[in-house]
C-alpha cells in the first residue's frame, strides 16, 4: 500500500513539474493542481497510513486512530491552495486579456541602449 | 402572509424528512430543528422558485412511483441482456419523438426523468417551445410503440397528478 | 501573558475587512482608517520592541494550549525588531501611496495593504513552522493583489509570473514541512530544536532533506540564487509603493533562515549541521554577483533598483551564512539598512518616473525639480551602494569585519567590494543619464514637447516627505549605529542562546480543566451506536 | 457470506472503473468523456457505500452524498461549457 | 442467516448491474447508445448497493439508517438531468440537425432554436 | 587641552554644516553664497589657528567619540603636524578657491550647488587629514570620491563632465574599496582601528603574514586617488570640471590624499622591500611617463593635469624611498606643489575664461594682453620647472639628491637617470606653458579678445605666487612647518635645513642637465609633437571606455540571458536545483532500515492507483487539449477523494471533492475566455530535459515519502487525540484541531480566502476599466452555441435540489465538530448549491435575487472569526481560547454550545463569500463580453402564454 501511495505521489509530482515548465499559463495551472494533489497526499502520508482508523473519537470501541494532525494541515493546505488557484486563474485571464495570448514567458522589450 | 412563511409547503415537508434522514435519528430536538430549517430554507430560496407548482392529485404519485420502480427493474434486465449478449450490429437504436400534452414544467421534468431512469430510453431534447420530447431508444424495432407506451403509461398518469 | 503580542496580527486583520467591505466605496474613510491602523501598529510595535529589549522570550499561547501542541507566538528581540521595521516602513510607504494617489488607482488597496501587514507581522511573530507557512500565504496572496494594483499589460504578465513562482515555492514549502513532521513528529520550532538533534546520525537523511528544502523555500523569498529570478520582474513592474513595501518581503525569507538556523537546525544540531553552511554561502555569493551585474546591465531604472535589491540580499546573506552571533548581528544591521534604502529608492523612482513618463535610461528632457530629485537619488543610491556617510557603508564594513573565516574571507571580501564598485558604477551611469544628461537634451526648434496633459506637476512636500523620512532613518541608523548594533548584538546573542527560547516556549503550563460538563460521548456523536 | 458478496460487488464496481477509464482516455467525443466521468462518479459512490458496509461504519456516508451532489454539478458544468461556453451565464 | 442471504443477494445483483453498466459504456457503438449504460449503474447498481447497505445496518447491525434513501433521492433527481445535458452536448457537437427527426411542432429542438418569447411574469420581479 | 581637542570634531563638522547654507539659498547669487561658504572655512581656520601653536610644540590633540563600538569605529580625531599642515592647506586654498570661483562662475551656473559641493568636499578632505580612526578615515575618503564626482559633473550638460565624473568615481571608488579591505586587515593586525595604535604597531604590522595584502590594498587606494600609473588616466578627464575644482581638487588637495595616506602610514608600513619596490617604482614610472605626456598636451588644463600626475609620482617615489630625508623632501614638495600648481590652474582658468579657449596652439602673445596673469603664470611655471629662486627648485633639488643615491635592484643608475629625465620634461612643459601661451606675438584669432580679469579673480593665484617666491628666496621660513609635518610623518623629530645652495652636488648637475635639456626639447617641440602624433599615443580613455563597455556588455550578456523573462526556465532551474540539493543532502546523511510493516494492497485500491496514474499520464501527454485535460483532472480529484476515505481521512475527502468541483468550475469559467488548445512550442530536446527534471523530482518525492511511511515515529498528536473531547469539546479530532488547537492557522487560512476574493474582484475591476475590457467587449463566440440557455429540466431539478443541498450544508456544518464536516465544507456545499442555481437560471437572474452581499459575507466571516478569537480576552485567556458547554432544554435532548462553532461560522461565511465573489467576478467579465441577462428563470415555460405579439402573429 505504501508503495502505491508513494508512487502515486511521485507520478503526480513528476506530471506537475513537467506541466509547470510549459510555456502557456493553462498547463501551468494544471501542473500546479497536480502538484497540489501530490503535496496533499504527501502531507497526509506523513502521519503514516492506517486503514479504517479515522480520527473520530469512539467511546464504544477500543480502536486506534490515525494521526489527525497531518489531516488538519492538509485541510488548511487545500483551502489555501484553492484560494491561490483562484487567484492564479484570474491572473491568467488578466494577462491573457491584456496581452492577447496566454504565453507565460515575458519577452524582454529591447530598449534604447547605452547610458552615457 | 402564510405564503411568505411557507412559500413551498411540500418542500418544507420534504426538507424536514431530509433532515431526519441526515441526522438519522428522530428526536424532538431534531424534529424541531428540521422543522425550523424546513421553514427557513424555502424562505431563503423562494426568490429562485417563483410561483408554486400545483399538484391536483398528490396521492397518485405513490402508484406512479411504484410503477416506475417496477419498470426500472424489468427494463434493467432487458437492457443488461442487450448489452451483454446482443452483437453490436444487431442493436437497432431509434429516435422517438414524443409530442407532449403536459405543459407544467414540473410535469415535463418528471416525465423526461422517468423516461431516462427507465433503462432503454433516454430523454435527449425538448423542443424549444416545450411541446415535444426527443427520446433515444436503445433497441427497438417499433418506435411508434415506444412513443405510445410513454404517452399512455407515464404521461397520462402524470397528467392526472399535475392536472 | 500579554495580549499585545498578537495585536500586530489582529489589528490589521480586523481593520482590513472593515476597510475592504464597509468602507469600500469611500476612499477618504479608507485612507483614514488605514493610516490610523498603521499608526497604531507602529506604536504597538514600538512598545513591543521596548518590551522585548528586556531580553526575555515572551510567549503567547494561542487558544491557551501548551506548546508544542497549540500554536504559539514568540516575541523576542529579533521578532520585535522585525515587526517594528515592518510597521515603520509600512507607515512611510502608506503615506507615499496616499500622497501620490496610488491607492486610488485600483480597488481595495488599503484592505490588501492591511492584510499584507497582518501576514508579515504574523510571519515574524509565529513560533510554529506550519503557521509560518500559513502567514507566508497570507502575505503572499495580499502581495499578489498589491502587485497588480491598478492593472496594466506588463504588470499583469509580471504578476502572473510572480504568482506562479510563489505557488511553486509554497508547494515546496509544504513538501518540506511534511518531511519535517514525518521525521520529528512536531511543528513547533522550539520543539524542533529539541527533536532534531535527537535524531540519530544513522537516520539523518530525511531530516536533512527537510532542512535543505526549507532553506530553498526561504531562499525564494530572500531572492537568492538560483531562485532569485522572480524578483526583477516583480519589483520592476509592481506599483512603486508596493515595490517599496516589498523591501520587507525579501527580509521575511532572510528572517526565516536566521530563525530556523539558530533554532531547529542550530549549529549544534548534528544531523543538519552542514546543510546551511554548504549552500547558503555560495548562493549568497552568486546572488551578490548577479545583483551587481544586473545593476550594471540595466537599461531601465526599475530593473536597476530591483537588481540592487538582489545584490543587497546577497550581501546580507553572506553574513547570515556563517551562522555565528557577530555575523548575524551585522546581517541584522544590514537588513534594516537595506530595507529602508530600497524603499527610498523605489519611492523616489516613483516620483521621478511618474513625471518623466518612462523609466528607460535614455536621454529625455529633465523632469521638474530635477535638482531636488537628483540630490535625493544621489543620497539613496549611495546608501544602497554602500558608500558613506549613510548606513550602507557601515553595514558593509560590519559584514566585512564579521567575515574573517579564512575560507570565506577572500570570496566574501572580493564579492562585496567588487560588487559595491559595480553597483556604484551602475548607479552613476543611471543617475547621470536621468539627472545630468537630461539637462543637455534640447528639443529641436518648433517641435512641441510630447508631454502628458496636463504637464506633470512638481512634487508637493507631502509627496517628497516619505523619501526624506527614509533617508533620515538611514542617517539615524548611521549616526546611532552604536545603540542600534547594541540592540542587534543582544538580539543575535539571544538567537544563539536558544535555550531561553526553547525553555520559554515549552515551559509546562497549568491548564484549567476546560470541559465544564462531561456528558456521555454519544450525546455528541449520533453515530456512536452504529459503530459498535 | 456477506463478506464474499461484498468483495464481489467491490470487484464489479472496481472493474467498472477500469472500463470507464478506457472510455475517458479514448473518447472519442467530449460527451463520451463526460459520460464516462459521470459513470465513474456513480461507481465511486457505490464503492464508498460498499466500503462503509465492509467496515461497518456510516462515517463515510457524507462523502458518498457529497460525491453524488458534486458529480451532478460538475457533469452539468462540463456540458454547459461545451454547450454554451459560459457555464453560469 | 436470511438477512445475510438477502444482503448478499442484493450485493451480487448490484455488482452485476453496475458492471454491466460500465461494460455497456465500453462496448456500445455510439455515444447515444452508451448514454443508456450509466442508467443501469445508477438505478439497479447503486440502488442495489444502497438497499443492501440499508438492510445490512438494519438486519445485521440492528440499526435503521435512512442515509441511503437520501443518496437514492439525490441520484434519481440528478441522473436524468445529467443524461439530458450529455445528450444535448453530444447532439450539438457530434450530430447534424438532419440526423434528428423533426419536432412535429412549429419550433425546432431547443438547442437549435431560440425559445418563443414570453411576457415577463408579474410575480417575478427582481428584488433589488 | 581637552577643550581644545573638542574643537576637532567641530572643525570636521563645520564644512558639512556649512554646506547646507548655500544649498538652501540656492538662488541667492554668487556673492552671497561665496560669502556664506567662506564663513565656515574661516571659522575652521581660526579654530585650527588656536591649535597650531600647540601642534608646533609637538602636542598631538586627540578627541574620540564612541560611534560603533562593535566594529571599532569611533569618531576619533587627532591633529599632529602632518594633519595641521594639510588642514591649513585645505582650508586656505579652499578660501582662495571660494573667492576665485565667485568670479569664475557665470551668472547662469547654480552657484549655491557649486559651493555646497565644494564645502562637502572640503569637509571630507579635512576629515581625512584629522581622522584618528582608519575606518573614519575611510568614510571621509569615500566622501571625497563622491563629492568630487559631483564637482566634476557640475556642468551636467557637458558629456565630458559626466564621463569624467564617472571615470573618476569608478577609479577612485575602486581604489577606495580596495583600501577598505586593506584597512580592515591592518586594523585586525594591529588590534585596533585607531591610527595612533596602528602607527605604534609598525613592527608587528610589518612582521605579520597579512602585511603584504594589507599594503597592496591600501596602496591601491592611495595610487588611484593620487593618479599613479596605471590609474592616472582619470585625472586628465576630471579636468572637464570647472577650473576652480581642478585647482582645488586635482592639484592642491584631493589627489594629495593618496600621498597624505602614504605619509600617514609611513611609520607603520614603509621601510620594507615591498614598500620600496611598490611605491618608489610606481612613483618613478608615473613621474617620467606623465612628464613626457604633459609636453605634448595642447590643452592647458591637460598639460597641467599630466604635470600634476608627474609631480604626484615624484611625491610617491619620495615616500617610497623610505628614508627620512626623502620624507622631508616629500613634505616640502607637497607644500610647494600646492602653491605653484594651484596658481597655475587658476591662471589657466583665467585664460580660458578670457580667451574662451585653453588650446595652447590657439594662444600665445598673452603677455601683452593680460600682463598680470602672465606674471602670475610665469612665476608659477618657473617654480614648476624647478628654476632657482622659486620654491619648486628647492624641493626638486632635494628629490634629485635623494634619487642620486638610491639603488634600484642593486643598480645605481636607473633611479637618478630616470629622475633627471623626468625633470627634463618637467622643465620643457613648464617652459612651453610660459612661451607658447604668454610669449610670442599677439594674435588676432583668439576666440575672444582676452584681457586681465577683475582683481577678485587674479588675487587668489597672486597670493599663492607670493608664497612661491617667498619660500623660493627664503626657504628657512618654511622650515618649521616642514619639520612639524615631517616629524609627524617619520614618527621622530626631524631637523630639516632648507637652503637654496647645497654646494656642488650630483643633484645640481642633474638639475642643470634638466634645465638645459628642457630648453632644447622646447625648441624641438614642433617636430617632436609631429612624431608624437604620428606615433599615435595610447589613449587611456578609449581603453577605459572599452573596458566599461565590455563589462556592461558582459553583464548584459549574463544578466539578460538569465533574467530573460522566461518563467518556465526559472522554474526549471528552481526544480533542478531543488532536486539536486535534496539528493545531495540526503546522500550525505544516512537512513536507518525500515521499521514499519507495509499494508496490503487490495485489488480495488490498485485499480484506483491505475486510474490515478493513467489520468495523470493523459493530462501530461494531452494537456494541449485543455478541455479534455480538465475532464481528466476530475478523475484525479475523484480518485484522491476516494483514497482519502480509504486511508482514514474522511474530512479530507469531503473537502477535496468539494474544492475540486469549485476549482473545475473556475477553470471552466476561465477557459471560456482562453484559447482552447495549447500549441506545441517546446523543442523535443527541451521537453526531454523537462521530462528528466520532472522524473527526478517525482522519484525523489516518491522515495522520500516511501522512506518515512515505512518508518515508525511518534508525534505530538497523541495530545490532540487525548484532549480533543475533554478540552476541545469535539470528537472529530481533525475539526477540533482546525477550530481549536490550531484555530489560528484556520484564521489565517480563511483570511487567505477572503483576500483571494478581494484580489480577484479588484483585478476584475482593473481589467474591465482598461484595454482588456475593450478586448473583452470585442470577443465573440467562435462556435455554434446551443440555443438552450436554461433548460427547463435543469431549472426544475434545481428548485428541489438546492434546498436539499442547503440542508446538507447545514447538517455538515453542525456536525463538523464531532463528525466529518465543518464550516469549510459547509461553505463549499452552500457554494455548490448556489452554483447549481446559477447554472440553472444564469448568474444574472440569480444574483438579482441574491439577498446577501458577498463582500459583506467575507467581511463578516473574518470579523466573526476575529471577534470570537478576541472574545477569549474577556476571560483573560489568549486569542482563540475556546469555551463550550452542554445545554439541556426539555424536551430537546442535551446539545452543545461552543465558541468553536461561532468561529466555524466565520469560516463558513468567509468561504461562501469568497467563492461567490470569485464567481461573480468571472461572470461579470462574461457579461462584459456581451452576454445578456435573462429575465426569466428558464428559457420557456410551456405552462405560460407566449408573448402577445407573437401570438397575434401566429
Ligand atoms: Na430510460
Ligand atoms: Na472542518
Amino acid at each position: 500500500m505504501e508503495l502505491l501511495v508513494a508512487s502515486a505521489i511521485g507520478v503526480l509530482t513528476a506530471g506537475g513539474v513537467y506541466l509547470i515548465l510549459r510555456l502557456r499559463a493553462f498547463p501551468v495551472i494544471l501542473g500546479l493542481s497536480l502538484l497540489s494533489y501530490a503535496v496533499n497526499i504527501f502531507l497526509v502520508s506523513t502521519g503514516r497510513l492506517a486503514i479504517n482508523a479515522p480520527p473520530i473519537l469512539n467511546k464504544y470501541a477500543d480502536v486506534s486512530y490515525t494521526d489527525p494532525l497531518p489531516q488538519a494541515l492538509v485541510l488548511t493546505a487545500i483551502v489555501i491552495s484553492f484560494g491561490m488557484t483562484a487567484v492564479l486563474v484570474m491572473f491568467t485571464l488578466g494577462a491573457y486579456l491584456e496581452a492577447g495570448d496566454d504565453t507565460i514567458d515575458m519577452t524582454a522589450t529591447e530598449e534604447k541602449d547605452d547610458a552615457a | 402572509m402564510l405564503k411568505r412563511v411557507f412559500p413551498h409547503p411540500l418542500l418544507s415537508l420534504t426538507l424536514l424528512l431530509v433532515w431526519l434522514m441526515l441526522v438519522n435519528k428522530v428526536t424532538p430536538g431534531n424534529i424541531l430543528l428540521g422543522g425550523f430549517l424546513g421553514i427557513v430554507v424555502p424562505i431563503l430560496t423562494s426568490p429562485y422558485w417563483p410561483g408554486r407548482p400545483r399538484l391536483k392529485r398528490p396521492f397518485m404519485t405513490v402508484p406512479y412511483v411504484l410503477l416506475v420502480i417496477w419498470d426500472i427493474i424489468v427494463a434493467n434486465i432487458q437492457v443488461a441482456l442487450i448489452i451483454l449478449f446482443k452483437p453490436r450490429s444487431k442493436i437497432h437504436s431509434k429516435w422517438v419523438v414524443v409530442p407532449l400534452d403536459l405543459t407544467s414544467p414540473e410535469a415535463i421534468t418528471v416525465l423526461a426523468g422517468t423516461i431516462t431512469m427507465t433503462p432503454g430510453t433516454v430523454s435527449a431534447l425538448l423542443s424549444s417551445d416545450g411541446t415535444s420530447l426527443l427520446v433515444h431508444c436503445l433497441h427497438t424495432d417499433d418506435p411508434d410503440g415506444v412513443r405510445d407506451e410513454i404517452k399512455t403509461r407515464y404521461e397520462a398518469r402524470l397528467k392526472e397528478i399535475f392536472g | 501573558m500579554s495580549h499585545w503580542i498578537i495585536a500586530p496580527v489582529v489589528l490589521p486583520a480586523m481593520m482590513a475587512p472593515l476597510i475592504g467591505y464597509v468602507m469600500r466605496h469611500d476612499i477618504v474613510l479608507a485612507r483614514v482608517a488605514s493610516a490610523a491602523s498603521t499608526v497604531a501598529l507602529f506604536i504597538i510595535a514600538l512598545g513591543l520592541a521596548v518590551w522585548a529589549a528586556d531580553g526575555g522570550t515572551h510567549v503567547y499561547r494561542l487558544g491557551d494550549w501548551p506548546a508544542p501542541f497549540g500554536i504559539v507566538l514568540v516575541l523576542d528581540r529579533l521578532s520585535a525588531m522585525m515587526v517594528l521595521l515592518t510597521a515603520t516602513l509600512a507607515l512611510i510607504v502608506l503615506w507615499h501611496s496616499i500622497a501620490t494617489g496610488w491607492d486610488a488607482k485600483g480597488r481595495h488597496f488599503h484592505a490588501l495593504y492591511q492584510f499584507q501587514l497582518m501576514g508579515i507581522c504574523g510571519a515574524f511573530l509565529t513560533g510554529d513552522a506550519f503557521n509560518l507557512f500559513v502567514f507566508f500565504e497570507v502575505l503572499l496572496i495580499a502581495s499578489y493583489g498589491l502587485m497588480v494594483h491598478s492593472g496594466g499589460k506588463v504588470r499583469m504578465q509580471a504578476g502572473l509570473q510572480y504568482v506562479v513562482m510563489n505557488l511553486a515555492g509554497s508547494t515546496l514549502f509544504l513538501f518540506a514541512l511534511g518531511t519535517m513532521y514525518a521525521t520529528t513528529g512536531t511543528l513547533n520550532m522550539a520543539d524542533l530544536a529539541v527533536k532534531v538533534p535527537q535524531i540519530a546520525a544513522e537516520d539523518s537523511g530525511m531530516v536533512r532533506v527537510a532542512a535543505v528544502l526549507l532553506l530553498i523555500v526561504f531562499m525564494i523569498k530572500a531572492a537568492l540564487f538560483p531562485v532569485q529570478f522572480w524578483l526583477p520582474g516583480t519589483y520592476s513592474n509592481a506599483p512603486a509603493p508596493v515595490a517599496a513595501l516589498f523591501a520587507i518581503m525579501t527580509k521575511v525569507g532572510a528572517y526565516a533562515i536566521i530563525r530556523l538556523h539558530t533554532l531547529a537546525f542550530h549549529p549544534g544540531a548534528e544531523p543538519t549541521k552542514d546543510v546551511v553552511t554548504t549552500w547558503l554561502f555560495p548562493a549568497a555569493m552568486v546572488t551578490l554577483a548577479l545583483g551587481a551585474l544586473g545593476v550594471l546591465a540595466a537599461k531601465r531604472l526599475m530593473p536597476l533598483l530591483s537588481f540592487s535589491v538582489i545584490g543587497s540580499m546577497g550581501t546580507m546573506m553572506l553574513a547570515v551564512a556563517p551562522v555565528d552571533p557577530y555575523a548575524t548581528e551585522t546581517a541584522l544591521y544590514y537588513l534594516v539598512h537595506s530595507t529602508f534604502s530600497a524603499a527610498a529608492l523605489f519611492l523616489l523612482a516613483d516620483l521621478v518616473v511618474s513625471r518623466r513618463g518612462s523609466d528607460v535610461l535614455d536621454a529625455r528632457p529633465p523632469v521638474v525639480q530635477n535638482g531636488l530629485f537628483a540630490a535625493l537619488f544621489f543620497a539613496a543610491a549611495i546608501a544602497m551602494a554602500g558608500m558613506p556617510p549613510l548606513s550602507g557603508f557601515l553595514g558593509k564594513l560590519l559584514i566585512l569585519d564579521a567575515l574573517r573565516e579564512p575560507e570565506l574571507m577572500p570570496w566574501a571580501w572580493t564579492g562585496i567590494l567588487v560588487g559595491s564598485l559595480v553597483t556604484i558604477v551602475g548607479f552613476a551611469r543611471a543617475g547621470s543619464m536621468i539627472f545630468w544628461k537630461s539637462t543637455s537634451v534640447k528639443l529641436p526648434e518648433g517641435t512641441e514637447p510630447i508631454q502628458s496633459d496636463p504637464p506633470p506637476a512638481p512634487a508637493r512636500g507631502t509627496e517628497v516627505a516619505p523619501v526624506m523620512m527614509l533617508l533620515a532613518l538611514l542617517v539615524g541608523l548611521a549616526v546611532l549605529a552604536g545603540p542600534a548594533t547594541g540592540y542587534m548584538r543582544a538580539a543575535a546573542n539571544q538567537l544563539f542562546e536558544p535555550s531561553g527560547y526553547i525553555d520559554s516556549v515549552l515551559a509546562p503550563v497549568e491548564k484549567p480543566e476546560k470541559a465544564k460538563a462531561d456528558p456521555p460521548l454519544d450525546a455528541a456523536d449520533p453515530h456512536a451506536e452504529e459503530e459498535h | 457470506m456477506i463478506t464474499y458478496a461484498l468483495y464481489f460487488a467491490i470487484g464489479c464496481f472496481g472493474l467498472g472503473l477500469l472500463f470507464n477509464l478506457w472510455r475517458i482516455v479514448t473518447g472519442p467525443g467530449q460527451a463520451d468523456r463526460v459520460l464516462a466521468l459521470d459513470t465513474m462518479v456513480i461507481n465511486i459512490i457505490a464503492l464508498l457505500v460498499l466500503y462503509g458496509v465492509l467496515q461497518g461504519t456510516a462515517i463515510y456516508f457524507e462523502a458518498s452524498m457529497l460525491v453524488a451532489m458534486v458529480g451532478f454539478v460538475s457533469t452539468v458544468a462540463y456540458c454547459r461549457f461545451l454547450l454554451r461556453g459560459d457555464i453560469i451565464e | 442467516m436470511f438477512a445475510e442471504i438477502l444482503v448478499s443477494a442484493f450485493l451480487v445483483i448490484a455488482g452485476i448491474f453496475g458492471l454491466v453498466g460500465s461494460f455497456g459504456l465500453l462496448k456500445l457503438n455510439d455515444t447515444m447508445q452508451r448514454l443508456h449504460a450509466p442508467t443501469k449503474a445508477t438505478t439497479l447498481g447503486v440502488g442495489g448497493v444502497l438497499i443492501a447497505s440499508m438492510l445490512y445496518f438494519l438486519l445485521v447491525k440492528d440499526n435503521l439508517s435512512f442515509h441511503e434513501l437520501l443518496i437514492t433521492l439525490f441520484l434519481f433527481l440528478t441522473a436524468p438531468v445529467s443524461a439530458l445535458f450529455i445528450a444535448q452536448t453530444h447532439i450539438l457537437m457530434g450530430l447534424r440537425r438532419t440526423d434528428l427527426p423533426p419536432t412535429g411542432g412549429e419550433h425546432d429542438w431547443s438547442i437549435f432554436d431560440d425559445p418563443p418569447e414570453q411576457d415577463p411574469q408579474e410575480t417575478d420581479q427582481p428584488q433589488t | 587641552m581637552t577643550t581644545q581637542s573638542s574643537l576637532l570634531p567641530i572643525i570636521a563638522l563645520l564644512p558639512f554644516l556649512g554646506a547646507l547654507v548655500p544649498g538652501i539659498m540656492i538662488r541667492a547669487g554668487r556673492t552671497a553664497t561665496a560669502t556664506f561658504t567662506a564663513v565656515p572655512t574661516v571659522l575652521a581656520l581660526v579654530m585650527l589657528g588656536t591649535l597650531a601653536p600647540g601642534v608646533m610644540e609637538g602636542t598631538v590633540y586627540t578627541m574620540s567619540i564612541p560611534w560603533l563600538p562593535q566594529l571599532g569605529l569611533e569618531a576619533a580625531f587627532f591633529l599632529d603636524g602632518l594633519g595641521l599642515m594639510f588642514a591649513c592647506m585645505i582650508l586656505g586654498v579652499g578660501l582662495l578657491i571660494t573667492l576665485y570661483a565667485r568670479y569664475y562662475l557665470s551668472g547662469e551656473d547654480p552657484a549655491g550647488q557649486f559651493y555646497t559641493y565644494l564645502l562637502l568636499f572640503q569637509g571630507a578632505m579635512l576629515g581625512i587629514v584629522i581622522s584618528d580612526n582608519i575606518l573614519l578615515l575611510l568614510i571621509f575618503w569615500e566622501l571625497t570620491s563622491l563629492s568630487s564626482f559631483l564637482l566634476i559633473g557640475y556642468w551636467k550638460h557637458l558629456p565630458e563632465g559626466r564621463q569624467g565624473a564617472r571615470m573618476a568615481l569608478t577609479v577612485t571608488g575602486a581604489g577606495g574599496l580596495a583600501m577598505i579591505g586593506g584597512m580592515l586587515i591592518l586594523g585586525n593586525i594591529a588590534g585596533s582601528y585607531n591610527l595612533t595604535d596602528i602607527l605604534a604597531a609598525g613592527d608587528a604590522i610589518k612582521a605579520s603574514d597579512w602585511y603584504t595584502p594589507a599594503v597592496i590594498l591600501i596602496l591601491l587606494g592611495a595610487f588611484t586617488k593620487s593618479a599613479q600609473f596605471p590609474f592616472h588616466f582619470w585625472l586628465p578627464h576630471a579636468m572637464a570640471a570647472p577650473t576652480p575644482v581642478s585647482a582645488y581638487l586635482h592639484s592642491a588637495t584631493m589627489v594629495k590624499a593618496g600621498v597624505f595616506l602614504m605619509a600617514r602610514m609611513w611609520p607603520a608600513l614603509s621601510g620594507t622591500e615591498l614598500w620600496f619596490y611598490a611605491v618608489a617604482t610606481t612613483g618613478l614610472v608615473t613621474m617620467v611617463m606623465a612628464a613626457v605626456i604633459a609636453l605634448f598636451k595642447d590643452d592647458l588644463k591637460g598639460l597641467l593635469a599630466f604635470s600634476t600626475v608627474s609631480h604626484l609620482g615624484l611625491l610617491t617615489m619620495l615616500l617610497g624611498f623610505g628614508t627620512e630625508a626623502a620624507a622631508i623632501a616629500a613634505v616640502f614638495h607637497i607644500l610647494n606643489h600646492l602653491t605653484f600648481k594651484a596658481a597655475l590652474f587658476m591662471t589657466a582658468g583665467i585664460i580660458d575664461h578670457e580667451a574662451h579657449t585653453r588650446d595652447i596652439k590657439r594662444l600665445g602673445g598673452l603677455a601683452k594682453l593680460m600682463p598680470i596673469t602672465a606674471v602670475i603664470g610665469t612665476v608659477a611655471a618657473l617654480s614648476m620647472a624647478g628654476i632657482p629662486l622659486f620654491n619648486g627648485f628647492l624641493s626638486k633639488e632635494m628629490m634629485l639628491e635623494e634619487a642620486s643615491h638610491t639603488y634600484w635592484w642593486e643598480n645605481p643608475w636607473i633611479v637618478p637617470a630616470l629622475a633627471t629625465f623626468g625633470a627634463l620634461f618637467s622643465v620643457a612643459y613648464s617652459l612651453r606653458f610660459i612661451f607658447h601661451v604668454f610669449g610670442g606675438p599677439v594674435r588676432d584669432d583668439y576666440p575672444h579678445k582676452p584681457h586681465d580679469p577683475p582683481a577678485g579673480m587674479w588675487l587668489s593665484p597672486a597670493f599663492l605666487c607670493v608664497f612661491v617666491v617667498l619660500i623660493g628666496v627664503a626657504p628657512f621660513l618654511a622650515e618649521d612647518v616642514v619639520n612639524m609635518a615631517a616629524t609627524a610623518v617619520t614618527g621622530h623629530e626631524t631637523h630639516a635645513h632648507l637652503k637654496i645652495w647645497h654646494g656642488v652636488t650630483p643633484a645640481l648637475y642633474m638639475s642643470m642637465a634638466a634645465v638645459a635639456g628642457g630648453a632644447v626639447l622646447l625648441l624641438l617641440h614642433r617636430p617632436l609633437d609631429a612624431a608624437w602624433i604620428k606615433a599615435g599615443p595610447f589613449y587611456a580613455k578609449s581603453a577605459f571606455d572599452a573596458v566599461i563597455a565590455g563589462c556592461v556588455r558582459l553583464s548584459r550578456g549574463i544578466s539578460d540571458t538569465l533574467h530573460d523573462g522566461s518563467i518556465s526556465r526559472y522554474l526549471a532551474i528552481f526544480t533542478a536545483a531543488t532536486v539536486t540539493v535534496g539528493y545531495v543532502a540526503f546522500l550525505r546523511g544516512e537512513i536507518a532500515p525500515a521499521t514499519r510493516e507495509m499494508l496490503p494492497i487490495p485489488p480495488v485500491v490498485a485499480v484506483g492507483w491505475v486510474l490515478l496514474v493513467c489520468a495523470t499520464a493523459v493530462i501530461v501527454l494531452q494537456h494541449h487539449m485543455r478541455y479534455r485535460a480538465l475532464v481528466v483532472l476530475g478523475v484525479i480529484g475523484l480518485m484522491i477523494s476516494a483514497g482519502f476515505i480509504y486511508i482514514s481521512a474522511p474530512d479530507l475527502a469531503l473537502t477535496q471533492i468539494s474544492v475540486e468541483t469549485v476549482t473545475i468550475m473556475l477553470l471552466l469559467l476561465a477557459l471560456h475566455f482562453l484559447p482552447k488548445t495549447t500549441p506545441q512550442e517546446n523543442s523535443a530536446g527541451r521537453r526531454a530535459l523537462d521530462g528528466l527534471v520532472a522524473v527526478a523530482a517525482g522519484v525523489g518525492v516518491a522515495a522520500l515519502s516511501f522512506a518515512f511511511m515505512t518508518r515508525d515515529f511518534s508525534s505530538i498528536s497523541d495530545f490532540h487525540l487525548a484532549n480533543s473531547y475533554k478540552g476541545g469539546g469535539g470528537t472529530n479530532v481533525v475539526n477540533v484541531i482546525l477550530v481549536d488547537f490550531r484555530g489560528y492557522d484556520t484564521y489565517g487560512e480563511i483570511i487567505v480566502l477572503g483576500i483571494a476574493g478581494l484580489v480577484i474582484f479588484a483585478l476584475m475591476e482593473a481589467l474591465l476599466s482598461g484595454p482588456a475590457g475593450a478586448r473583452l467587449r470585442n470577443s465573440g463566440y467562435n462556435f455554434d452555441r446551443s440555443h438552450d440557455r436554461h433548460p427547463l429540466m435543469m431549472v426544475i431539478a434545481t428548485r428541489v435540489m438546492m434546498p436539499i443541498a442547503l440542508m446538507v450544508g447545514v447538517y455538515i456544518f453542525l456536525r463538523g465538530h464531532n463528525q466529518p464536516g465543518g464550516g469549510f465544507v459547509a461553505g463549499l456545499v452552500f457554494s455548490i448549491a448556489l452554483l447549481m442555481q446559477y447554472m440553472a437560471s444564469g448568474f444574472g437572474w440569480t444574483s438579482r435575487r441574491q439577498q446577501f452581499e458577498y463582500h459583506a459575507m467575507i467581511g463578516w466571516g473574518v470579523v466573526i472569526a476575529g471577534l470570537t478569537g478576541m472574545g477569549a480576552w474577556l476571560s483573560g485567556t489568549p486569542f482563540l481560547t475556546s469555551a463550550f458547554g452542554y445545554v439541556h432544554l426539555p424536551p430537546i435532548e442535551e446539545f452543545e454550545l461552543a465558541t468553536a462553532a461561532l468561529f466555524d461560522l466565520g469560516v463558513f461565511l468567509c468561504v461562501l463569500g469568497a467563492v461567490m465573489l470569485m464567481l461573480y467576478s468571472l461572470s461579470r467579465m462574461a457579461r462584459h463580453a456581451g452576454e445578456t441577462v435573462n429575465t426569466e428563470p428558464m428559457d420557456y415555460d410551456p405552462s405560460r402564454p407566449r408573448k402577445m405579439v407573437e401570438k397575434g402573429k401566429a
